[in-house]
């Protein structure tokens, strides 16, 4: 036997058919388990008051932030565990882990779950947890929406991360298309658990776009004029622009499905001349822009790290602002490449196909900006920047054959087939999960006060990205040799088997990588290394001034900007004092009170959605009437402030050493 | 604590006031995009009418018309509360508030008595494409215009309540906003789908 | 970039504002609702022309859907500019932009979406 | 002009023939054409791949460079700028660069995209395809002739195949022959193939509509004129034609056999696309054969 027999004999050996492979029961198992605990936890600990004051009711976005982020690490693992099961079955022909119903269920699961709960979420984790900071503000624009719209995701990621134990799980595909989604062919009560999770998160996040447009136009420093504003802010600006026009079609596409299904209508039905071509075209109206939603915010955080582990100015400040603007304009006329096989005719296809391939030019010079960004400073290999490192070569390549899916006829040989699996991965790991990685890294001590251990740090980046390399490389030939997606299995003698068996060790490298990185938080939590200067990573924008983590009311003296990488600019002129407040100009701040009406709406939609989903009108009404109350509570109750008084401040201030004598 | 500029329009002159009515502005284009989509969807399926009537049929010019001119003078009214509140009138602002939502609240009783009607005669929406594109786009319209009305309740027991405070004058400019902004809906609704489809 | 220099330096949310007035309000405390008045008269006028013009058959079927759209456009702008305030006060300058943007995308979206459902295939 | 172009697609014929010769094995069913229609997008396939192939290793040597020359390391003699922000020409240059790659690429696509699109004969060999739940029916109108999972084509004729379904969306894809595209209900879509060389090739369903999707597989054999039209006798003379019966046992949800039938119902295919719509998914023929 070669080795690589041995290895998949034993890797059956360890998983017959159907039994002891986790099965997403399991999972659902482990996550209530894991809940059960935790609330064991808290109740022994008395600490139910605490997670309720100080989380669950806050509308701080540094919290928010950090609720984000946690959820957005679950569900990595969720997605995680679903592509290890993907790759386990695809690890050589005619491979029974799983039956085709449950193959169809897990990578549905895994393409929403990475894309709707992890990579989305872990987005706004970052706005939150930075973008108020760097353009100096107290808080986002609309605190308490804010709140509303994570708790609106989070029961929206319960609502779908339920379903494999409650009533059944969707196994249309991530996009499920109808007809196929429709009640003729999936009667079951999973696809309405998709369509309302999604629906529900989509409400949410639309929230969070016009909060962070708000919140970047509105709320910036004194003295910070856009053309001086830190480029991830530009990029939460432009990315929550393209979520503003982005969702509103998906909101239709999923609820027009959703009246076909549960009150008969017909739009995509095959009876009566409902046209199932209309959902395609309407959710790749929002598809293609979400996938720049989910590329932006990494091109804005490289865009902070180059600089910083460079010492260096970034390298054409306006070309990044232009080319992320010229990025969101084009990517709302290009959706019809995801279906230039519907015969649309060739005007479209071509026109289509032109504009998609333009986007490869603001793109490029995004990335040779950031290579001259690096060229004459001097590069630093933190763990944020190694992640940076391995975005340019990896990127490139996704992009570019990105542009190869542009060509009209050559995507006629590409489409559905593994290579285009490998484009999207090539673009969505090595782009936006390398991006918010990176980002995590970076922001990580101004998040939590300490930092991560740098060693494991780079352990887990280096199986990662290696096995990224390991995994996705092979399936660009896969397609070549006409592999589909979403074949449960597959027959010996396509020439298939050892491609896949690499890709699938390459699988088994990630999850090494992502254990240690678990690892080396936990590790980090119980050996923290204490962030006492603010400044880590001797930074360049304002977030860098404040202490970590930053105060509830984030700047006890608002800071008059006066430059692009403003901070920077204050330590090169020496006027770092400036972010001191003197004990006789302290003001009492106002923030925003916490407030149990986010948790409640969420729940109340929660709750409807059950209700639609097994068609329990009743509830349905009970929940809708329950948003209607949580809304008029939150009306009648009038916006309320909590103020911090002066004396208040002042301590806070004078325990970091911020005032001046 | 903001600094007051008297020739301002008082919703204006606070500053966190001033930033939700930029964010409801904003909402309020997301919500073009929504309507765009649902146009984009009848505009596709017009001809799909299967064994279904074509709009040709399904459609009467009385009660449209009825229909219109009642939405637009509850446009009207509107705007004459926000006018009443910033000269203000209390009670002039509350009357008319009260006025637009029951004009308001006429459309949508008659617009329901249409549906009634349409599918008492068979021609519910099951039937065809387009008479799915038609109702869902009419009737997505529809319940905003029942969530104004709503909203509009609470805003004039708020008034009543609370009086003219700068909270409220916005609230008001708001559901203003909200309430003008259904009203181009139906324009176009009315333009493209039924002058459209009787022409 | 540089223009908005001026026009820029945006209040943070709970600091000391720095006041800006730029598009100073034009209505406001006039003594007679007249603007009210003159944009419903306005509004009544169009949309009674839209369904006579259907009504009386008064344009060839071929141009008449593209008046009744125009009309519909031109009192879409009647209720922004009069009843919708549109360009008052403060915050204008952003929500602009974003409305415009929002017109461009909604009727991309409806052109698009015809076009692409024509379904111009043409082998055969 | 003209001669370059020449060398240019010569040295791309090349390119392909290196690649299916040394480059991979004969599983790679893309890179190995049998018509001219998987030959042309191969082509395309290729010309892209050189070219944003130049520009990856562009970005790789510069990305390798400026990580070696300029690391934070004592004794670095590298220039230091740490306010470096611009340089026009290099700005332009990073602009151009993209514009004339995609030129490159832009335009053999519009022209292969208007070429794809019409049949290059007047008399195709008309085969009506339907995809059902798991299965795949033939209908050759003028042969009066329908198989299963199966066809036979002539080799050197294009073929017309009038794609349609009567089960949720799908794709028809030979990627020997050529791209794929889609066979949706309601609607008939044509995609010319043409096979120019002999051979059985393997054919697949490519989009995903239920848990038998990876088993929808076809073989489309390319045979001489005359052997063709030997097969189309053989069936027409040996087996029997297609019933209600046999039509509605295919509707079923299931994986089947390939099978041949001299006949078939009519209207099992839609003809009418109108007709076929209104009634729906289990449209039931009007007439028996
Ligand atoms: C983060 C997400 C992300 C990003 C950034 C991209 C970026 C791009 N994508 Fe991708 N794509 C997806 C996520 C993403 N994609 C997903 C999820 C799918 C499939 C969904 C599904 O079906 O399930 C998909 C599918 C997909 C298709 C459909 C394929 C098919 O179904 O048949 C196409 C076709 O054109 C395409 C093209 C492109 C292009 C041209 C870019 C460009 O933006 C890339 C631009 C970048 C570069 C080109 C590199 C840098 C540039 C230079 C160095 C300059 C010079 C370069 C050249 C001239 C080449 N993508
Ligand atoms: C953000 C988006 C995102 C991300 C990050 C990923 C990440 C990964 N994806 Fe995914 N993928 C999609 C989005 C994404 N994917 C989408 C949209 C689809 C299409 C779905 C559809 O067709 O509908 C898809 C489809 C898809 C397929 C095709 C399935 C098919 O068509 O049949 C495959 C196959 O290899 C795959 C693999 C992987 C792998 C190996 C990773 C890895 O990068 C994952 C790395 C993470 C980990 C490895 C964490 C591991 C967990 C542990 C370490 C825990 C170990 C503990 C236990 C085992 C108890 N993905
Ligand atoms: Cu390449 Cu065979
Ligand atoms: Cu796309």
């Amino acid at each position: 036997m070669s080795m690589r027999e041995w290895i998949t004999h034993l890797i059956k050996l360890l998983f017959p058919p159907q039994v002891l492979l986790p099965d997403i029961v399991g999972i659902d198992i482990g996550l209530t388990v894991g809940a059960i605990a935790i609330m064991v936890y808290l109740t022994v600990r008395h600490r139910w008051g605490w997670l309720w004051r100080e989380w669950l009711t806050t509308v701080d976005h540094k919290k928010i932030g950090i609720m984000y982020l946690i959820a957005a690490l679950v569900m990595l693992f969720r997605g995680g565990v679903d592509a290890l099961m993907i790759r386990t079955q695809l690890i050589g022909p005619r491979a029974h882990f799983m039956g085709a119903q449950q193959y169809d269920e897990v990578f549905t699961t895994h393409g929403t779950v990475m894309i709707f709960f992890m990579a989305m979420p872990m987005v706004f984790a970052l706005f939150n947890a930075a973008v108020p900071l760097m353009i100096g503000a107290r808080d986002v624009a609309f605190p308490r929406l804010n709140a509303i719209s994570f708790w609106i995701f989070a029961f929206g990621a319960i609502l779908l991360n339920i379903s494999f134990s409650i009533g059944g799980s969707p196994s249309a595909g991530w996009m499920s298309y109808p007809p196929y989604s429709e009640l003729a062919y999936n009667p079951g009560v999973g696809e309405n658990y998709f369509l309302l999770s999604l629906q529900v998160a989509g409400i949410g996040t639309i929230a969070t776009g016009i909060n962070f447009l708000v919140t970047v136009l509105r709320m910036r420093a004194p003295g910070m004029s856009l053309s001086k504003m830190p480029i991830f802010a530009w990029s939460a600006l432009i990315t929550s622009s393209l979520v503003l026009f982005a969702f509103p079609p998906l909101t239709v596409a999923l609820g027009l499905t959703m009246l076909d299904r549960l009150f008969g209508a017909s739009f995509f039905t095959v009876a009566h001349q409902g046209m199932p071509m209309m959902y395609v075209n309407l959710f790749w109206i929002f598809g293609h822009p979400e996938v720049y939603i989910l590329i932006m915010p990494a091109f804005g955080i490289f865009s902070e790290v180059v600089p910083v582990f460079s010492r260096k100015a970034l390298f054409g400040y306006e070309a990044m602002v232009g080319s992320l603007l010229a990025i969101s304009f084009l990517s709302y006329g290009v959706w019809v490449h995801h279906f230039f096989e519907m015969g649309a005719g060739p005007g479209v296809n071509v026109f289509f196909g032109l504009s998609t391939m333009l986007i490869a030019i603001p793109t490029g010079v995004k990335m040779f900006n950031w290579l001259f960004t690096m060229w004459g400073g001097r590069i630093r290999l933190t763990v944020p920047m190694l992640w940076q490192l391995a975005f340019i070569p990896t990127f490139v390549v996704g992009g570019a054959t990105g542009v190869m899916l542009a060509a009209v006829p050559a995507d006629y040989q590409y489409h559905n087939s593994y290579f285009m699996i490998a484009h999207f991965h090539n673009v969505i790991v090595g782009g936006t999960v390398f991006g918010v990685l990176s980002g995590m890294y970076y922001w990580w001590p101004k998040m939590f006060g300490w930092k991560l251990n740098q060693r494991q740090a780079t352990w887990a980046f280096a199986f990662f990205v290696a096995g990224f390399w390991v995994t996705f490389m092979p399936q660009y030939f896969l397609g070549l040799e006409g592999m589909t997606r979403r074949m449960a299995t597959y027959p010996a003698g396509l020439g298939w088997t050892s491609l896949n068996w690499w890709s699938t060790m390459g699988s088994y490298l990630m999850a090494v990588g992502f254990l240690i990185m678990v690892y080396n938080i936990i590790w980090s939590r119980l050996h923290p290394d204490w962030d006492t200067t603010g400044d880590p990573w001797d930074g360049r924008t304002l977030e860098w001034s404040l202490p970590s983590p930053a105060p509830e009311y984030n700047f006890a003296r608002i800071p008059h900007v006066r430059s692009r990488d403003e901070w920077w600019a204050m330590k090169r002129e020496g006027r770092t004092d400036d972010v001191k407040i003197s004990a006789d100009s302290v003001q009492p701040i106002h923030v925003p009170r916490n407030s149990a009406m986010p948790i409640m709406l969420a729940a109340a939609f929660f709750v409807g959605s059950i209700g639609m989903v097994f068609s329990w009108f009743w509830m349905a009404i009970l929940g809708g009437l329950g948003v209607v109350a949580a809304l008029a509570y939150g009306s009648f109750a009038d916006y309320s402030e909590l103020t911090i008084d002066a004396a208040h401040v002042l301590k806070t201030e004078a325990a970091m050493g911020r005032v001046d004598s | 604590m903001s600094t007051t500029t008297a020739d301002r329009p008082p919703e204006f002159q606070d500053m966190h006031e001033s930033i939700r009515i930029m964010g409801f502005w904003i909402f309020l284009s997301t919500d073009v995009g929504l309507f765009s989509s649902l146009f984009a969807v009848y505009a596709v399926f017009r001809s799909r009418v299967a064994l279904g009537p074509t709009p040709h049929q399904l459609f009467a010019m009385g009660p449209v018309l009825t229909e219109t001119l009642i939405l637009l003078t509850s446009s009207f009214t509107c705007s004459l509360s926000l006018y009443s509140a910033r000269m203000n009138r209390l009670r002039g602002a509350v009357a008319w508030l009260i006025v637009t939502l029951l004009l308001g609240a006429s459309f949508v009783t008659l617009e329901i008595r249409e549906f009634v009607a349409d599918v008492t005669a068979g021609h519910g929406w099951s039937h065809s494409a387009f008479l799915s594109g038609f109702f869902t786009l009419v009737g997505t319209h529809g319940s905003h215009v029942t969530i104004g009305i709503v909203w509009a309740v609470m805003l004039a027991l708020q008034l009543a309540m609370k009086g003219l405070t700068v909270t409220n004058r916005r609230k008001l400019y708001t559901f203003a906003l909200y309430w003008h902004f259904l009203d181009i809906v139906w324009i176009f609704l009315f333009s493209v789908v039924y002058l459209s489809g009787m022409a | 970039m540089d223009g908005e220099e001026q026009i820029d330096t945006a209040p943070t949310g709970h600091g000391d504002e720095v006041e800006v007035g730029f598009l100073a309000p034009r209505i406001h405390a006039a003594p007679f609702p007249g603007m009210q008045i003159t944009g419903y008269v306005l509004s009544m006028a169009l949309t009674l022309a839209a369904f006579g013009l259907v009504a009386y058959h008064w344009l060839p079927l071929s141009s008449l859907v593209t008046v009744i759209l125009v009309l519909a456009f031109i009192q879409a702008a009647l209720q922004l500019g009069i009843f919708m305030h549109l360009r008052e006060a403060r915050g204008t300058a952003w929500h602009l932009p974003v409305l415009a943007l929002a017109l461009f995308v909604g009727l991309g979206i409806v052109g698009f979406s015809i076009w692409i459902m024509l379904f111009k295939s043409g082998v055969s | 002009m003209a001669s370059g172009r020449q060398r240019l697609m010569k040295g791309l014929g090349l390119a392909v023939v290196g690649l299916s010769i040394a480059g991979c094995g004969s599983d790679y069913v893309v890179l190995h054409p049998a018509g001219p229609v998987a030959q042309s997008e191969l082509h395309l396939i290729v010309l892209s791949t050189v070219i944003v192939g130049v520009v990856i290793l562009l970005v790789w040597v510069l990305w390798a460079y400026v990580l070696l020359r300029f690391r934070d390391i004592p004794g670095n003699q590298a220039p230091y700028l740490p306010n470096w922000r611009h340089h026009r020409v290099l700005e332009i240059l990073v602009f151009a660069l993209p514009v004339v790659a995609l030129i490159a690429i832009g335009i053999p696509t519009v022209r292969k995209t208007y070429a794809l699109d019409h049949v290059p004969s007047h008399h195709p060999l008309v085969i009506d395809v339907t995809s059902l739940d798991y299965k795949w029916v033939f209908e050759y109108p003028r042969q009066h002739i329908a198989t299963v999972n199966y066809f036979y084509m002539p080799v050197g004729r294009p073929v017309l195949f009038q794609l349609t379904a009567n089960s949720p969306l799908t794709a028809f894809w030979v990627p020997n022959l050529g791209g794929m595209e889609y066979a949706m209900p309601n609607r008939v879509l044509p995609l010319w193939l043409e096979a120019t060389r002999h051979g059985v090739f393997l054919g697949r369903n490519s989009n995903f509509n239920g848990i038998d999707f990876w088993r929808m597989t076809f073989e489309a054999h390319a045979v001489s004129e005359l052997d063709f039209h030997a097969w189309v006798h053989r069936i027409q003379v040996t087996k029997p034609p297609m019933t209600h019966r046999d039509w509605r046992r295919l509707l079923h949800r299931s994986v089947t056999a390939p099978a041949a039938f001299s006949g078939y119902p009519a209207n099992t295919f839609p003809e009418r696309a109108t007709q076929f719509t209104v009634k729906g998914l289990h449209y039931i023929p009007t007439r028996e054969p």
